[in-house]
């Protein structure tokens, strides 16, 4: 396809319907030819920044300009050369599959005259433009393997062929910039993990930028080039995905990423030593501070033992273990530390081979130094130095662009 | 007692069969009116329709298709089926297309939007009978308020319901401003049921506003609702009785005389209860003719899913 | 048992009712047309009961017209929902008694007139009088309300134009009056809504003034397609082309009279108090008799109802006399006439004692009562088939005055459709 | 919506606004003149058709002519009698029939609803005659009993709340049956409360179709006391003495407000009910 991909800097967006605040002041630049996911939990503005992407709300403050630097404030929504997969398809139920694939086509390639049902088709030209539209048509389904279709009606299709007339319909424009909002969530699971890999496979080749909204966090993690968090109306973080995994910059996007959530002890950091229920942990922190922090762990870099079985590192709590969660591969670990908040412990592979508990087992729990993240008390994120390796949040490859 | 009666000997009906004495059960009163109400009473007509019964009448005798013969030779009550199909060509298109355009204006208001749906109700919730009196007035030919308008700005005057030419066509408008308001609200109704996403895509491609959403998008989704409001003004339309009974009794010089204000002169101001049987017949027909057209139409062409 | 429960009923129903053990009163249901004649009916039951405690009158729900009101005698025969006192349009008086009577459902007044005194008789009810509650030669009914078309003129207009009341006593006078009055432009010179009348009634004062009949003594055949029609639908056809009539129906036509724009308008007498009020005083105007054609021939119809008694029983039938002698008696038509303008039923009424000097002090009242020399019966069609008829005749009689047809076509089907739907079996 | 350029928005709206009002204006007018004359004495009501009001002494008097010339406040309880009893007893009537049509598989369905679609279809006016005469021959004329009767089956309330129980979900029901509900407690307590807006929508359809209703208290009605106000309409309004046209309208809008009043409540549920009724 030869159209360029579009790229879009949008500074100090924000949006207010009356009282109420969905967007505020959000930067993001986007890069031509990424997929670019839009995560976070519903109601976080996600939506709403791709309704204004689209031109079909205008943000109540801020820019949005596109790489050669013209504003897309006030532009048409059909001007903007954008097309858009909706949640609910949003197919038009009294036309064919041919004519909802050919309807952008119909409508700027033809003359007012001649799209008009009867006149139209007495006009010259009408009928060869249609036919070329017809042959687009016919292209775009062999791409989407739908052409056993084109003279059906939406109400006879099934979820995921309804999915790929919208894709075909939104694809056929060759389009700039591709918006998607939550595709995906109106189709069964095996359909949606399918239909994950194709519409993957369609933007590489294509290359056409992509901004895609989810609050699904595998989709966010398996399709995205980069992912954007949001929460309450603020892009709380922007990398890829393995960035926003393993180095979140504020304790709510750790909080929202990965399954089970990941764990938080409570701790004090004095100078640069920090403690945590009572034991120092082997971290120095790179500022010096007196203040209490927030200590996270995700489930799998917690260690657990049993009477001298498994693996530990010190220090470690002891621990009464409540529920055990077997899911084949893995087996989740329930427990409360004493005196301390509960815990998920997940164990894999080796750490699972030959570990059994009986119920209200006592354990010993610790966890690696150098996967701990610190947040202060508003979850913004700490920086310590773990032993001899700095794990401080390094300004990642994928930040700057 | 032996061991055998441990298990209940319950009446052990079908769980299908439950469901059916249930469903007669809840439909009984329905059923029961339903043909006390309706269907006898059609039979009745039916029958009587076959007959010279005249109302106070001690005996009376069967004509066959007497009545039905007389119709097809009776110029007033071909007059009367003319007189009603050209009310509901005047009525229909006034209601339905001012209904929908109405409709259209009013569903992009969002403060004023149910202060309109009110406004323009209010004909259809008032009582026929005192408003056809302030019509009256209006419309008067030579001291009505409309008149005076009309020489205002330039028009001659009319003589609204005076005029054979012009009483029927202005008991159609009157028809019309008491129905516009229904069709508003059931356009508006059919409007509310397209999702907004369909016009935002809609929007992307091409078609923001204007001619082509509506002849496009709007037009078309609305076809189910379009056709249930043709058939059902045009039900209302070809009933009309009201207004001709309060405002013309059928003239001037019979023009007015409609269908079903000839049916109740017949019956019970010339008490031919025969004959009037006769024409309730010919009046059902049409109407049963109307309301297939709208099952018909609408298995084909307007459902989408 | 249920005898045992009647008796309790009885004796509480007694005991709440009425207190003392007086003897039962009687009540008798009447009902009458037109529900604006609420006016003067309550009034007048009221006064009636005051006199007579023993009898309670409760009006039934009145008819729409007196068209309305004979369809509801006739469905009440069927149906046995007949009211113990009727007051039946004139035009309907025949087919009525000719429906009740086989049926025995009708009492003849005659019966109870005879037993009164001659010279009581005499004092109060005129030989004209009883005549309008005659059916075949029989007295059925007693005459309660009665009234002749007249002349409404505009006083203020007329002046205008230099015209004189006085001109309105002919067609000829009443033709170049209102001609004047629409030639200056200021109003529309006058209005006879002949086809648009709810009934026959300004179409029948056509034929009769012309000296005409509908039809022949035993209604046999259809009389007025001599001279009398001619004349009338001439007559009818003139009115629109001379002095441009708008064509009007009887509230349009009364509206624009009491508006002041309208100079003639010629209606019943009935309708004087009302134009009064409606007129309020905005400018003067008058009442004058209905032009006679054929001085001293002619007659008029009579417009208004007769009393006729439904019920068999003996002791409501003595009521019901009792109620209406008080009804067409001198104080209960002065109730009548000023709740209304009709004329007066009853010869006492226009004593000084009564009404004669309202009448001296309101000389516009007295129109109607100059004409009960020549106050006829209004005809009624035989069979029922009135308001059919007159469905038909109305059509003809719009053809005719919109110039449709020539008059003499008119008359030609006017008398072919009437003897067509008068003497057909039915 | 897209909304692109604000300012061109605001003149399309103001524009849209300006056709309303006017179109409004042109639909209310009747109002308009119905509550000028009710303001006016009769000498002024055709002089000066829209002249302005006369002082309150004048309103006073004309509802006062309209409450004593005729017993309104007892049409108006009439009336109300008749409306409501009617209404209670058609959803008693109609709500379980639905239900039966919507989810109990009972031979005759498909036969009892060919029949209620057939029925919406016959105009009220012709199985009328057979019922009067029938009411007539039990002596049942001229009563509460009479002007109600007929109306009690109402294809249309059936219909409507048909379409509306269909598409509840049967497990809700099968739910509520396993936790021991009667059949009678899962219409009361889930299906009919789940249809309200639908209700109030034949609401407003019964009432104002029998408030207003005039043909049939015409032909059944006979003494004053059992007249409806429609009826009463009638008392002031005929041609033998000329119309008092100051009571009449001041009659008109006490008869025309109360069914106002009811849609205006009612009136976001009818509209909501008109949108749930197989309308898409």
């Amino acid at each position: 396809m030869g159209t360029s991909s579009r790229g879009l800097k949008i500074r100090g967006l924000g949006k207010h319907f009356g009282d109420t605040t969905v967007l505020r002041g959000l930067d993001l630049d986007v890069i031509p030819g990424e997929f670019l996911c839009l995560l976070g939990p519903s109601g976080c503005g996600k939506s709403t920044l791709l309704r204004i992407l689209a031109g079909f709300e205008e943000p109540t403050e801020g820019t949005i300009e596109t790489e050669d630097g013209a504003s897309l404030i006030g532009v048409m929504p059909s001007r903007r050369d954008i097309a858009m997969v909706f949640q609910s398809f949003a197919l038009y139920p009294h036309m064919s599959v041919h004519d909802n694939i050919a309807a952008p086509l119909v409508m700027r390639q033809m003359s007012w005259a001649q799209r008009q049902p009867l006149l139209g088709a007495l006009l010259p030209r009408g009928r060869a433009i249609r036919g070329e539209i017809s042959s687009a048509v016919e292209r775009v389904a062999a791409q989407l393997r739908i052409s056993h279709l084109l003279a059906r009606k939406p109400g006879q299709l099934s979820g995921g062929q309804k999915q790929r007339v919208a894709i075909g319909r939104a694809l056929i424009r060759e389009p700039r910039l591709f918006l998607m909002d939550e595709p995906l969530s109106s189709l069964d699971a095996a359909l949606r993990t399918e239909m994950r890999g194709e519409i993957v496979d369609l933007q590489r080749r294509l290359g056409i930028t992509t901004i895609y909204v989810t609050h699904d966090q595998t989709e966010a993690m398996t399709m995205a080039d980069r992912i954007v968090l949001m929460m309450d109306g603020r892009a709380l973080q922007i990398g890829t995905p393995t960035t926003i995994f393993h180095d979140p910059r504020h304790i709510a996007v750790a909080k929202f990423l990965g399954t089970p959530a990941i764990n938080i002890l409570p701790g004090d950091v004095s100078g640069r030593r920090v403690r945590c229920l009572g034991r120092d942990l082997p971290v120095t922190m790179t500022e010096p501070t007196d203040r209490p922090v927030q200590i996270a762990v995700r489930p799998e870099d917690m260690t657990i033992r049993v009477g001298g079985k498994g693996s530990a590192i010190a220090p470690s709590w002891m621990a009464t273990v409540e529920r055990l969660e077997p899911i084949g591969h893995e087996t989740l670990v329930h427990a409360r530390v004493d005196e301390g908040p509960r815990v998920i412990v997940r164990l894999s592979g080796p750490q699972l081979a030959g570990f059994a508990m009986p119920g209200d087992a006592r354990v010993a729990i610790g966890f690696d130094p150098v996967a701990l993240k610190l947040f202060d008390e508003s979850g913004a994120r700490l920086t310590h130095i773990a032993g001899d390796r700095d794990v401080a949040p390094a300004p990642h490859h994928a930040e700057a662009s | 007692m032996s061991g055998t009666s441990v298990l209940p000997r319950a009446r052990r009906r079908p769980a299908a069969n439950r469901a059916a004495v249930h469903g007669l059960l809840l439909a009984g009163p329905a059923i029961l009116f339903l043909s006390l109400l309706m269907v006898a009473p059609i039979f009745v007509v039916f029958g009587l329709s076959f007959t010279d019964y005249s109302l106070g009448a001690i005996q009376f005798s069967f004509i066959g298709l007497g009545n039905y013969l007389q119709i097809a030779s009776d110029a007033r009550a071909l007059g009367a089926i003319g007189h009603t199909l050209v009310y509901v060509a005047i009525v229909v298109p006034i209601a339905v297309l001012l209904g929908l355009f109405l409709a259209l204006m009013i569903q992009q208001r969002r403060r004023l939007r149910h202060t309109y749906e009110v406004l323009f109700f209010l004909p259809a919730t008032s009582t026929f009978v005192a408003m056809a009196l302030v019509w009256q007035f209006l419309l008067h030919g030579r001291i009505g308020p409309i008149n005076d308008w009309l020489v205002w700005i330039g028009l001659g005057r009319i003589d609204f319901l005076t005029n054979p030419a012009t009483a029927l066509p202005t008991l159609a408008v009157i028809g019309a401003w008491q129905l516009v308001g229904q069709t508003t609200i059931l356009f508006l109704a059919g409007l509310s049921s397209v999702s907004s996403d369909i016009y935002d895509a809609a929007a992307l491609d091409g078609m923001e506003a204007g001619w082509d959403r509506f002849i496009r998008i709007t037009f078309p989704m609305l076809g189910p609702t379009t056709l249930f409001v043709v058939v059902t003004t045009t039900i209302t339309a070809f009933q009309a009785f009201d207004g001709v009974a309060a405002l013309t009794q059928g003239g001037p010089a019979g023009s007015t005389e409609t269908l079903l204000y000839k049916i109740y002169l017949e019956a019970y101001q010339y008490t031919n209860m025969g004959y009037a049987s006769a024409l309730s017949i010919l009046f059902l027909a049409f109407i049963a003719a109307l309301s297939m057209f709208q099952i018909f139409v609408a298995e084909k062409k307007v459902h989408y899913s | 048992m249920s005898k045992w429960m009647q008796f309790l009923a009885a004796g509480c129903l007694a005991a709440a009712v009425a207190g003392p053990a007086l003897a039962e009163p009687i009540t008798l249901n009447v009902q009458y047309s037109w529900p604006s004649h609420k006016r003067f009916h309550d009034p007048l039951a009221e006064a009636f009961m005051k006199t007579h405690p023993d009898i309670r009158i409760n009006y039934l729900a009145p008819a729409a017209s007196y068209t309305d009101g004979q369809q509801r005698m006739l469905r009440g025969a069927v149906t046995g929902n007949l009211p113990d006192v009727w007051y039946s349009g004139y035009s309907y008086l025949n087919e009525l008694i000719r429906t009740l009577e086989p049926r025995g459902e009708s009492v003849p007044i005659g019966d109870f007139l005879g037993k009164e005194s001659t010279d009581w008789v005499k004092a109060n009810y005129s030989e004209q009088t009883l005549r309008l509650g005659q059916v075949q030669g029989k007295q059925w009914a007693l005459p309660f309300t009665a009234s002749t078309p007249i002349v409404y003129y505009n006083k203020d207009l007329l002046d205008s134009v230099g015209a004189s009341a006085d001109a309105l006593s002919s067609w000829d006078g009443i033709v170049s009056t209102a001609k004047k009055i629409s030639a200056a432009g200021k109003a529309d010179g006058m209005s006879y809504a002949a086809n648009e009348w709810g009934d026959d009634w300004l179409w029948q004062a056509l034929i009769l003034n012309a000296g005409g009949h509908i039809m022949n003594a035993d209604s046999t055949k259809v009389t007025f397609g001599d001279d009398s029609g001619k004349s009338a639908v001439t007559l009818l056809r003139r009115l629109v082309v001379e002095t441009g009539m708008p064509f009007l129906d009887e509230d349009q036509a009364i509206q624009q009279f009491a508006s002041g724009k309208l100079g003639i308008f010629i209606g019943s007498t009935a309708e004087v108090r009302v134009m009064g009020q409606t007129i309020g005083g905005k400018f003067q105007f008058g009442t004058s008799p209905y032009p006679k054609a054929i001085k001293g021939e002619g007659g008029l119809p009579t417009g208004g109802s007769a009393a006729v008694v439904l019920t068999k029983d003996a002791a409501k039938q003595r009521a019901a006399w009792e109620f209406i002698k008080f009804a067409t008696g001198p104080e209960g038509q002065k109730i009548v006439v000023l709740g209304s303008g009709y004329m007066p039923t009853n010869l006492r009424t226009t004593e000084s004692e009564y009404l004669g000097t309202f009448y001296k002090e309101n000389p516009d009242w007295t129109t109607s009562l100059k004409q009960w020399p020549i106050a006829k019966p209004w005809f009624g069609y035989p069979g029922g088939s009135g308001p059919r008829i007159w469905d038909e005749q109305k059509v003809v009689l719009s053809k005719i005055m919109r110039g449709q047809v020539t008059p003499d076509e008119g008359l030609a089907s006017l008398v072919e459709l009437t003897s067509r739907l008068a003497l057909s079996k039915n | 919506m897209s909304a692109p350029n604000a300012s061109r928005d605001m003149l399309r709206m103001a524009g849209a606004n300006a056709v309303l009002m006017v179109v409004a204006a042109i639909i209310l007018l009747p109002f308009a003149w119905m509550l000028l004359t009710v303001m006016r004495s009769p000498a002024e009501i055709f002089s000066d058709p829209f002249g302005l009001p006369q002082g309150f002494g004048i309103v006073v008097e004309n509802f006062h002519r309209a409450f004593t010339t005729v017993p309104m406040a007892r049409f108006l309880f009439n009336g109300a009698v008749v409306v409501t009893v009617l209404l209670f007893l058609q959803l008693a009537v109609s709500i379980p029939a639905a239900y039966a049509l919507a989810k109990f598989p009972f031979s005759g369905r498909n036969l009892l609803f060919g029949l209620v679609v057939a029925a919406l279809c016959v105009p009220i006016q012709v199985p009328m005659l057979p019922i009067y005469i029938a009411l007539a021959y039990a002596g049942a004329l001229d009563s509460y009993f009479a002007l109600i009767f007929p109306f009690l089956f109402s294809p249309f309330a059936i219909f409507m709340l048909r379409q509306q129980f269909k598409a509840f979900p049967n497990e809700i029901i099968q739910a509520a049956r396993l936790d021991g509900f009667s059949e009678i407690q899962i219409l009361l307590k889930l299906i009919v409360p789940s249809a309200r807006p639908v209700i109030a929508a034949f609401a407003v359809f019964s009432i104002t179709a029998h408030w207003n209703d005039l043909y049939w208290p015409l032909i059944v009605v006979s003494s004053q006391d059992m007249a409806t106000p429609p009826l009463g309409m009638l008392y002031f309004r005929d041609g033998d003495l000329g119309t008092d046209y100051g009571a009449l309208m001041a009659g008109a809008i006490v008869t025309v407000t109360p069914v106002m009043v009811i849609f205006l409540i009612a009136q976001r549920q009818f509209i909501k009910g008109l949108t749930m009724t197989g309308l898409k």
